[in-house]
């Protein structure tokens, strides 16, 4: 696979196909994907995330101990349909054969309808600082009244109360940071992706099956819902797991395919359809 | 004599006659029209809409709409440094882009601050489906945007427009101030959004 | 030159050079350099001089003071709305006395009579900042306030009080009407501003 060894390497394509990818700060799963999507100058298509899901999860797993982890559930939901899709092989071309082919069919029109939608959107935040661009370079004449109109003016309301003035005051005081993705508030505490990772390991060996939600419960924040989810794709790329979800956005189930003694992953095919109970 | 044209586009009440001892001009050429025009747009700190300037000239709205139409084409035509802008609700005069260097080094300040990217985006989404909640706005971009949706209200660019009744969730929408700041006289400037979105039946329940 | 700088506030010196990059307009035309002028003429708020005026075009005194005074002949001749005069040290644009009623039944309107946003954020700022600078107000903004401090002044809502020792600028104060218009009975009531700050994010891209 074209795994993305450092994604801010200054170059472009490196040889052979093979892409070393720059990316501006993205904001939110469908701006990442759309952005890995051009830098392979593609059409948003299944062949396209086919290309990029691997990149994507990289982004993904290297953002993971330092990004601000409130806002990663998106990344995540993108993510698992990533690699269900791409586990499936319904990428590039799809072959429906039974009812899961069908709910991985669907899952994949609405990530691609989300990714459009989220497209179309940004295409109009493109013209929208185009139009602010041009009105910014027009001054409006804003010029206090000659004195003999002065007497005139009619009695001044301000319009506000005091709270939404002292609301516009902060608005204004407010300190302006140079332009940067919002990295800075981070506030959740780090949490080790491998550590979560040999928990649940222990965890499915034993249990064999769980639901996403059971496997969170006892997490205390977000961070450690996020570096679960992360462990979790860790152990779908070892292949001793396998999720199932039934629904777009419904519940994923996690099954454990790697055995009683754990610790030795077996590398198994992660689209194998084997029953566990 | 004077109010001897009525004029279907008044609004109903009829207009006050000019204050005693107070001499009008007639305004009965274009030039005197654009003329007083020029003047109120002179004095005016804030668009101001042509039914607000058709009754301070005591003049139909559709010969004060036609005037300043004209008014705005003549600027344009002679390169004149202000330009007459139809923005929000309504007239206003601005200079003229191509000046803006020159202004600029007039000026104490220059340039002025733009939305970021995430502002921008922000805007986009609440503008072609308000009123809409603030979680609308997140699943579209993928991302929490509480922060921005705060900015954007304490600046005046976005506004509360009730509650959502399925969601209890508070619902936005866009400002005059916003279509001030991109220039745009109202929300129908916008370029329609459906050619850019996917021909999928219904992403989500809420329609564009 | 520049003695003229139109006020104290502003800075000294020379209009800075037009920034890297900015391609400005030739001037080579009369109708250029009047558009230019005519942009200038604008934006400012009290009378400026040829002299100014002439350093931000970056042409000769004797050719702006001619097409000066030729542009205040044509508005004279064809009637227009602005009333180009030289008065005191300098330039301004006044309305033709003639349209003057109109302009007193406008202003007498009411339309106008709420603040505008720009008002409100510098009326903020001399509120929780006072005594202030203009320039110092106009650096919190990131945008120029002359115009918007004269309309404050203008409606009473924020007053002089005094000179800054150090920069040598006027400090504005506001004023009772201020407090009555809010309903507070003195500054003291003023919402503190502090717990609103921390939370928000930055929607603007140029650091101010």
């Amino acid at each position: 696979m074209t795994v993305v060894q450092d994604p801010v390497a200054p170059d472009g394509v490196a040889g052979s196909g093979r892409f070393t990818v720059r990316l501006d700060n993205f904001e939110g799963p469908f701006d990442l994907l759309l952005q890995l999507i051009s830098q392979h100058q593609m059409d948003v298509t299944d062949v396209a995330l086919h290309r990029v899901t691997d990149e994507f999860i990289t982004h993904l797993r290297l953002l993971g101990d330092s990004f601000d982890l409130d806002e990663t559930t998106e990344f995540l939901v993108v993510a698992a349909t990533l690699l269900d899709l791409k586990a499936a092989r319904l990428l590039p071309s799809a072959e429906v054969e039974n009812e899961e082919d069908l709910a991985l069919l669907e899952a994949r029109d609405l990530l691609f309808a989300r990714l459009l939608q989220y497209r179309a959107y940004k295409q109009v935040a493109a013209l929208f600082a185009e139009l602010e661009a041009g009105a910014l370079r027009r001054y409006p004449r804003s010029v206090a009244v000659e004195d003999r109109f002065a007497d005139l003016l009619p009695e001044v309301m301000l319009g506000v109360d005091a709270a939404r003035f002292a609301e516009i005051a902060a608005a204004v005081f407010r300190p302006k940071p140079p332009p940067s993705i919002s990295l800075e508030h981070l506030h959740s505490s780090r949490v080790s992706v491998h550590e979560h990772a040999a928990l649940l390991r222990a965890w499915l060996a034993r249990q064999g099956e769980a639901s996403f939600r059971v496997l969170v419960a006892d997490c205390a924040h977000t961070g450690e819902i996020v570096a679960r989810f992360l462990a979790l794709l860790d152990l779908y790329r070892e292949g001793v797991v396998l999720f199932d979800q039934t629904d777009p956005l419904g519940e994923l189930f996690v099954r454990w395919t790697g055995g009683a003694g754990s610790g030795h992953p077996a590398p198994g095919d992660p689209s194998a359809d084997e029953d566990y109970g | 004599m004077s109010d001897a044209a009525p004029d279907p586009d008044q609004r109903p009440g009829t207009p006050e006659p000019p204050a005693e001892g107070e001499t009008l001009a007639p305004l009965s050429t274009d030039a005197e029209l654009q003329g007083a025009l020029e003047a109120l747009l002179l004095v005016v700190d804030s668009p101001v809409g042509e039914d607000v300037l058709a009754s301070a000239l005591d003049q139909p709205m559709e010969r004060v709409l036609e005037t300043l139409q004209r008014l705005r084409a003549d600027y344009t035509d002679e390169g004149r440094g202000m330009d007459l802008r139809r923005v929000g609700e309504g007239w206003r005069f601005y200079t003229r882009d191509v000046y803006a260097p020159f202004v600029e080094r007039l000026l104490l300040d220059g340039q002025r601050a733009k939305l970021t990217r995430a502002a921008l985006e922000t805007l986009a989404v609440v503008a072609y489906r308000q009123p809409v909640t603030r979680s609308r706005v997140a699943a579209v971009r993928g991302v929490n945007v509480d922060g921005v949706m705060r900015t954007l209200l304490a600046r005046g660019l976005v506004e509360e427009a009730g509650i959502d009744a399925e969601t209890q969730g508070v619902l936005y929408r866009t400002t005059e101030l916003f279509l001030e700041r991109l220039g745009l006289s109202s929300l129908d400037d916008l370029p329609p959004i459906a050619p850019l979105l996917p021909d999928i039946d219904s992403i989500d329940d809420v329609p564009l």
